[in-house]
């Protein structure tokens, strides 16, 4: 990385603009993303599991196998990502550019949803509509002597609203970091048109934050597609089976390559809609709303609106934050799973080791386990935000700025396939290609690098599209008359691009940080035991029964996240002066 | 001298000189075994890293193919898949030590070592039930007083319950007896099924069986207090032991003809190019118990109910029913292995 | 009818404009002249309802529709103006066309009506080629001409612009306000134009506001404000090119101008600014009794004379002559000042006489 | 020396500027001028490297830093070139004294020296007040100065301005060029400089550069385009006002100008158009045998006289009288035309004579 860009800077006789930092960041992900890529492509392709593509393309097992599923997934996948891009860009729109009262609060809540995993959403979806197919427990409506039909307890419709409730933050994160760089002329141009709010959030505000929506699209559409504790909680019992729970049981029953080639096909499905949407971007139309003629900061007054819209906020931020942290902050408390808000007991938490309770597991403010885990997770969440963050911002940059042309396309594509690769088959790959030493470069095998390489490589997709959705909002001639001046290309970027694009940068660098302190998949397979992470230890309580551990653990994880977001928030107010009201 | 002879006192001294000894294992419980390991064997470290059998198998066949061996024991379930994936490709050795040889039966010992034996069995809602299991014959299950209330995990979602499909379709010829006595008429199959327990496991299916994700779904559907009409089904024998910290009435149903489920082993083996031989042998000798009745430090994590060891002397938890009188199949993971993913794709098409 | 009152905006405890009160018949060209950041924006912006007034009120009509004391304002949406944003704000991800299309859509026109009328703007700017490029992909010039477009389209009641044709080059400028008075005169409407070219104020407006730091310093009809400036500031801000001062002082019998000693033909008894025309200067390469030396500083032809400019320190001559000899800069040249000045003002700027 | 040979910019299949080659020596001033999107803005920005030529070469002193056949351009930061952007390019996020001081501190300029180069740039466009705002929070002209202290701040051997003036008021317009120029001289640096302000053009220009259309349409000293423009388009584009061209053909002994036959005092073979300069014509309000009848367009003071427009249909014509009779627009005015055009062009716009 570092010589290309000094090359772009020193070189004499620059070749066609962009060129040696497109080629610079394709040879980087190339070898972080397409290598394990590739050889996962490879484990399908050997005579004795070459068969599992035709057995899962054309035989009688691919309708269950793979269309089944592969329906359900896109149902998912664009539902989901529709939704997430209404809520949350309208949420984004409410905080950012209204007066609507309480707006640092709902803004904060917004963000939540996405730190709280989904299993949790979808328990507090089971808390309230559970009906009595599966047996057991059932939900407060029926408790309430309301009958459930099945489709509302399980299945599409609530796996579709608890994926929505979960990822919908990720849509919000990036259109608010977009919507924040929006010349307040811009609508100001409008209002003068007489064109009424929602007339100018759907043509003007909504349009000129195309980018972020596509990435937030792009971003929901691939959490819901590759996720799995929803779908399997709550559409196994109706037999719905997605992509994810799919490839997650072949991989699970030993049929491996099965798994793999139902995971190239779902990145192949998926790349359509992806370069279907960076289609719609990368145009000759121009999404600069930071221009260099100094634009003002101005919010709309909602007048009457207010209170209104301001319960819909709150609506929605009690229903997907405050239910679900609700319940996975009783199911730490509970000893029973199945009564969740009685006989609480802060043992799990505080409590000294009880050889009654849990096979004498101390509380996890008493495990030393756990404390140690926590710095480790820490420092990894911290050290892979930055190289993930970095990363990123090269990706995305060259991207945002040189947008045509074959090679971008390539780079847009390849740095956003990690998220539909399982993170099995990602580690797994991780361990073969860099565990043994290349060349000059050290066997890498159970360090803490091999950990933060492969989780900057997995996470950098998210980075990518939030920082490319804002940069992309910088007008270019910012960049040039920096150019001028003689700076090189990372004094520009970071003395120029990355204050303006700053608010998106940082939220790619939360969403990276929450994502690997909840990893498991990728990070099971790279951990050791000197730097034990948090979301293993979660995993191994939960693998022997001590679910209230594991959710304590979840709960510590979501304290740091929100912890993490706090700061964030604080460091970004403190860092854009320009943009107060 | 060949180290697989070795005592452990033999083994001791090499152990030590080589110094840490790291195991693969699929249960949290090998950090009680550290600790009680390091305790009896100073100088010793015992490295444990937790992870599922699945992703061991994706990490040592990965760290094969980088060259790498970090693993020097595996302890490990889903034994079909075992000894396909890495016993065949040479990536685990057997090893039994010698001390135990003949403390455990020749089927636990090879063609690898099972240090103790786990289970997917039916059970019920003792609350709700009281007067003993509700069913007698697995064939109940396909009753439509049944339809829509035998929980288990997704066979296709795991390794054990896929096990347990296998087994019955390996004991069609008890299943079809076990129809007969049921229904007093001789099994019929359905075209294009092709043997009793597959007709089981298609009737079971059809009879609108509900899928969930995990065994703690399955305990806590069928297991939850104040249930008027609990649903029955698939599950760890030892869940039970969480009864009274859960709030669940979980009991097994031991007296179903022709069984109640399947009884399998988690095994113990030496990855191949171990880097700590002696060490990974004494750990194995450790993890097998020492020659108390309960099995001693180094395998108190595993005495549990429901769990039962391979062990013959040492005795199974008194809270459960005894090995002797439990009515599980025992598997056999190299048949199970041999037509395990044609009962998967049989499945599959019946989902 | 515009009536401004006592309007005022303050930006933290900057007072961008200060208790401004005018009113203008409908129908009317008010231009807005004043020295860059005067408060000229600022005031277009309160007319336009985007601003909320710190102080004051703005009524259209009898309709109150900024009360800055009650701190309330109608909605931009309800005024049925149009603003040409000096920075064009340009909806970038709009074609030329799309972005004039836009408010007519916004105001229910018909599509095929929407598309004649956007062809009939384009046209009339002279843009109509432009229509399918994004504004990134045109020239300055041509990306304020669709500011333009896009604001007349929906032939908005009040017309604001922010100066407007300042990017255009001078031959398309004189067409284009030959355009827009044309737009103003068949529309009826009402309009404020914020600009910095004299030709422009001169020949447009109906009324003109000079304003300075804020303030209205003179308000009135275009000629008027040529022909008797109220003070000396507007003196040196307005005509092509704006007047001279000089600071005279009585000196013994005669004064002194620009420090030197003259003969005087006007009553001086405190020391006080007097204006000369440009026209009433001449120039010479040698010194006069009714000389200043200065330093050339350059030399343009206008309309067909030649305008010569000298500075001296803070002194600033301008003659427009005849014929001028050639000079190079700094060359001494010696400016001869008439014998009485147009107008008297004191030290402070206000009118003496 | 900068020389440009046959440089073209295309931008998809529309050309921006075609084969443009002109060459002027080290420390000149040379000025742009053209109509709106003539390719004045992608000149400068070629002459930067920030857009990569198409086709030519642009050499500075004998170094080629852009040729557009090989399709090499040396980086802008090697060109020691700065440029005011047209949009200013303000870094919104600095405020404006961190605007000014950035550049200095990417060269290396010591913190104390930086400082005070700051403050002496600032003061120098008279916006020192405004150092700790950021840009949203300045007005337009003042954010054009801050775009212009920016780039001369570190003193660069090339000096590339878009229009940095054209938001000013004429006051601050013309001490602001008195500052610019001083700043290009004491530099010694070569200063391309683009403007449509005419006054401006005349009176800084060493060179002055006509374009139409991506062309060159002429080269040369201003007061040459002035006094002898070698196109009908060039006789229209520049002197304050342009030059009036009017339609004129043989006609029997005589010739018809703008339709209405007259006596000829010179010789004509074929339809032409004849130049004549706006204070050789004079105005009336009754027809005569050389007139012309127009309708009344403006009036406007200039320079101590009066200009006034009028126009039909296509045709415009100004006089610069010294007095005139008052007109209402519309109004039928009379331009008597000279007995001899100042100069022919063809139809084309060739020059005749
Ligand atoms: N990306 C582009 N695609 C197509 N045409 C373009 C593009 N950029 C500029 N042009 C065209 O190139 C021509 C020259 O543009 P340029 O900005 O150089 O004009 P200019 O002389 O600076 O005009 P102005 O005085 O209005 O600023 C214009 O006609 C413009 O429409
Ligand atoms: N947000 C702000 N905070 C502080 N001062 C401001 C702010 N916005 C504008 N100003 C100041 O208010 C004054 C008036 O600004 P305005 O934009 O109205 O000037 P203007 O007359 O339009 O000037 P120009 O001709 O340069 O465009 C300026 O001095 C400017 O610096
Ligand atoms: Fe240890
Ligand atoms: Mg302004
Ligand atoms: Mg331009």
């Amino acid at each position: 990385m570092a010589n290309f860009s000094s090359l772009a800077a020193r070189a004499r006789y620059a070749v066609p603009q962009g060129l040696p930092l497109k080629l610079g960041v394709l040879l980087v992900i190339g070898v972080l993303i397409a290598g394990p890529l590739l050889r996962v492509l490879f484990e399908t392709l050997p005579p004795q599991t070459i068969a599992a593509w035709s057995d899962v393309v054309i035989s009688p097992l691919s309708r269950n196998l793979l269309w089944v599923p592969l329906t359900n997934t896109l149902i998912l996948g664009v539902g989901v990502a529709c939704g997430c891009v209404l809520i949350g860009g309208f949420l984004a729109w409410l905080v950012v550019m209204t007066d609507v009262p309480f707006r640092r609060t709902i803004g904060l809540l917004a963000t939540l949803p996405f730190m709280i995993p989904s299993f949790a959403t979808a328990l507090a979806w089971g808390s309230l509509f559970r009906n009595s197919r599966v047996g057991g427990q059932t939900g407060f409506l029926e408790g309430l002597g309301l009958p459930v039909p099945d489709w509302l307890s399980w299945g599409m419709v609530p796996t579709l609203i608890v994926l929505t409730a979960h990822y919908y933050s990720l849509a919000f994160t990036v259109i608010a970091a977009a919507l924040a760089t929006v010349n307040s002329d811009l609508v100001e141009a409008a209002q003068m048109t007489g064109a009424k709010r929602g007339r100018i959030f759907a043509g003007i505000i909504l349009p000129v934050a195309l980018p972020a929506i596509v990435s937030g699209a792009s971003l929901t559409f691939a959490g819901a597609v590759s996720n799995f504790a929803a779908p399997a909680l709550l559409g196994l019992p109706v037999r719905m089976q997605t992509m994810a729970t799919r490839l997650f049981g072949m991989i699970e029953i030993g049929q491996t390559a099965r798994g793999y080639v139902i995971a190239i096909l779902l990145i192949v499905v998926s790349a359509v809609f992806l370069w279907f949407g960076n289609k719609i971007i990368s145009g000759r139309r121009s999404y600069a709303t930071i221009t260099g003629k100094g634009g003002r900061a101005k919010r709309f007054e909602l007048g009457a609106a207010r209170l209104p819209l301001l319960a819909i906020a709150v609506v929605i931020c009690v229903l997907t934050t405050i239910v679900p942290v609700i319940v996975l902050i009783a199911s730490s408390l509970a000893p029973s799973s199945s009564a969740l808000f009685s006989d609480w007991t802060l043992h799990y938490w505080l409590g000294a080791s009880n050889p009654a309770i849990a096979q004498g597991q101390a509380g996890v403010f008493h495990n030393p386990f756990i404390v140690s885990a926590t710095s480790t997770t820490v420092s990894l969440g911290l050290v892979v935000a930055v190289t993930g963050s970095v990363l990123g911002l090269m990706v995305a940059f060259t991207l945002a700025r040189y947008r045509a042309g074959f090679l971008s396309g390539v780079i847009n594509q390849l740095a956003f396939l990690p998220l539909l690769v399982p993170g099995i088959a990602f580690g797994a790959a991780y361990i073969a290609l860099f565990g043994a030493p290349i060349g000059p470069f050290p066997a890498l095998y159970g360090t803490f690098t091999l950990l933060v390489i492969a989780g900057t490589a997995y996470l950098v997709p998210f980075s990518v599209q939030t920082g490319r959705a804002v940069i992309q909002q910088v007008s270019g001639d910012l960049d040039e008359s920096a150019r001028l001046t003689g700076a090189g290309f990372f004094r520009r970027l970071s003395a120029i691009t990355i204050p303006l694009a700053s608010r998106g940068l940082a939220a790619g660098a939360i969403i990276i940080f929450v994502k690997i302190m909840r990893d498991l998949s990728l990070v099971v397979l790279l951990f050791t035991p000197t730097t034990p992470v948090l979301s293993v230890l979660a995993y191994r309580y939960a693998s022997e029964g001590f679910t209230q551990f594991a959710n304590a653990i979840t709960v510590v994880i979501l304290i740091i996240s929100i912890a993490a977001t706090l700061l964030a928030n604080r460091l970004q107010t403190k860092s854009q002066p320009w943009l107060k009201n | 001298q060949d180290l697989d002879s070795m005592s452990a006192q033999e083994l001791l001294p090499l152990a030590q000189e080589e110094g840490t000894v790291t195991v693969y294992s699929f249960t949290s419980r090998i950090a009680a075994v550290e600790a009680a390991f390091e305790a009896k064997y100073p100088g010793i470290d015992l490295v444990g890293y937790d992870a599922s059998s699945t992703e061991q198998i994706a990490r040592l066949n990965a760290e094969s193919a980088a060259g790498i061996a970090s693993a020097d024991v595996v302890y490990i379930s889903d034994a079909p898949v075992v000894l396909t994936e890495l016993l065949e490709t040479g990536l685990i050795e057997a090893y039994v030590p010698p001390r135990v040889a003949d403390l455990v039966p020749d089927e636990f010992t090879s063609p690898l070592l099972a240090q103790r034996l786990s289970t997917k069995v039916l059970m019920y809602n003792e609350e709700a039930s009281p007067d003993g299991a509700p069913v007698d014959n697995l064939w109940d299950l396909t009753r439509e007083e049944w339809n829509g209330r035998v929980v288990m995990v997704d066979p296709l979602q795991r390794g054990d319950y896929l096990d347990l499909m296998v087994e019955f379709v390996l004991r069609s010829d008890e299943m079809a007896a076990a129809y007969e006595a049921e229904f007093g008429e001789p099994i019929a199959l359905d075209s294009g099924v092709e043997s009793a327990g597959m007709q089981f496991v298609t009737d079971l299916f059809a009879n609108d069986v509900v899928l969930v994700s995990s065994t703690d779904d399955v305990n806590a559907a069928i297991g939850s207090l104040g249930q008027s009409n609990p649903p029955i089904g698939f599950t760890s024998y030892s869940d039970r032991r969480d009864n009274e910290d859960e709030g669940w009435a979980l009991q097994v149903a031991n007296d179903v003809a022709p069984s109640n489920g399947i009884i399998f082993p988690a095994l113990l083996a030496l990855a191949a190019d171990a880097e700590h031989p002696a060490a990974a042998r004494l750990a194995i000798d450790f993890l097998m118990g020492d020659d108390s009745e309960t099995g001693g430090e180094g395998f108190a994590p595993f005495y549990v109910a429901g769990d039962y060891a391979t062990r013959t002397d040492i005795v199974s938890h008194p809270d459960a029913v005894p090995l002797e009188d439990f009515s599980a199949w025992r598997i056999d993971p190299a048949a199970t292995a041999e037509i395990r993913q044609d009962v998967a794709d049989m499945i599959l098409i019946l989902q | 009818m515009i009536t401004i009152s006592n309007l005022t905006k303050s930006f933290g405890d900057f007072d961008a404009v200060k208790s401004v009160s005018l009113s203008v018949p409908e129908g009317s060209f008010l231009v807005l002249v004043g020295p860059s950041g005067c408060g000229k924006s600022t005031m277009l912006r309160m007319l336009a309802g985007l601003e909320k007034p710190t102080g004051g009120t703005i009524a259209f009509g009898d309709k109150t529709v900024s009360d800055g004391e009650r701190g309330w304002t109608i909605e931009p949406a309800q005024r049925d103006a149009g603003l040409v944003f000096q920075s064009y704000a340009l909806w970038p991800h709009m074609t030329v066309a799309a972005n004039v299309e836009w408010p007519l859509k916004v105001a229910r026109m018909l599509p095929a009506e929407r598309k004649a009328r956007v062809t009939e703007v384009l046209s009339l700017l002279g843009i109509e080629k432009l229509s399918h490029r994004y504004p990134n992909e045109i020239s300055g010039g041509q990306q304020q001409r669709v500011a333009i477009a896009r604001m007349i389209a929906p032939k908005p009641r009040i017309l604001l612009f922010d100066e407007p044709l300042s990017n255009l080059d001078a031959k398309l400028r004189v067409e284009m306000r030959t355009e827009l008075l044309r737009v103003h005169r068949a529309t009826g409407a009402t309009s404020i134009y914020v600009t910095h070219d004299q030709v422009e104020a001169m020949t447009m407006a109906s009324h003109v506001a000079v304003l300075k730091d804020g303030e209205v310093e003179q308000f009135g009809a275009p000629e008027d404000l040529v022909s008797r400036p109220g003070t000396a500031f507007v003196a040196t801000f307005v005509g092509t090119p704006p007047a001279n001062l000089v600071p005279v002082a009585p000196a013994g019998s005669g004064v002194t101008m620009a420090g030197r000693a003259m003969e005087a033909t006007f009553p001086l008894e405190r020391p006080a600014q007097a204006m000369f025309r440009p026209e009433d200067l001449t120039v010479s390469d040698t010194a006069g009794p009714r000389t200043i030396a200065m330093e050339f500083a350059e030399a343009s032809p206008v309309a067909g004379r030649m305008m010569v400019t000298g500075t001296r320190d803070d002194l600033r001559l301008t003659a427009v002559v005849d014929s001028a000899p050639r000079f190079a800069p700094g060359d001494p040249v010696h400016f001869t000042l008439p014998e009485t000045p147009a107008a008297l003002f004191t030290p402070e700027g206000e009118r003496l006489s």
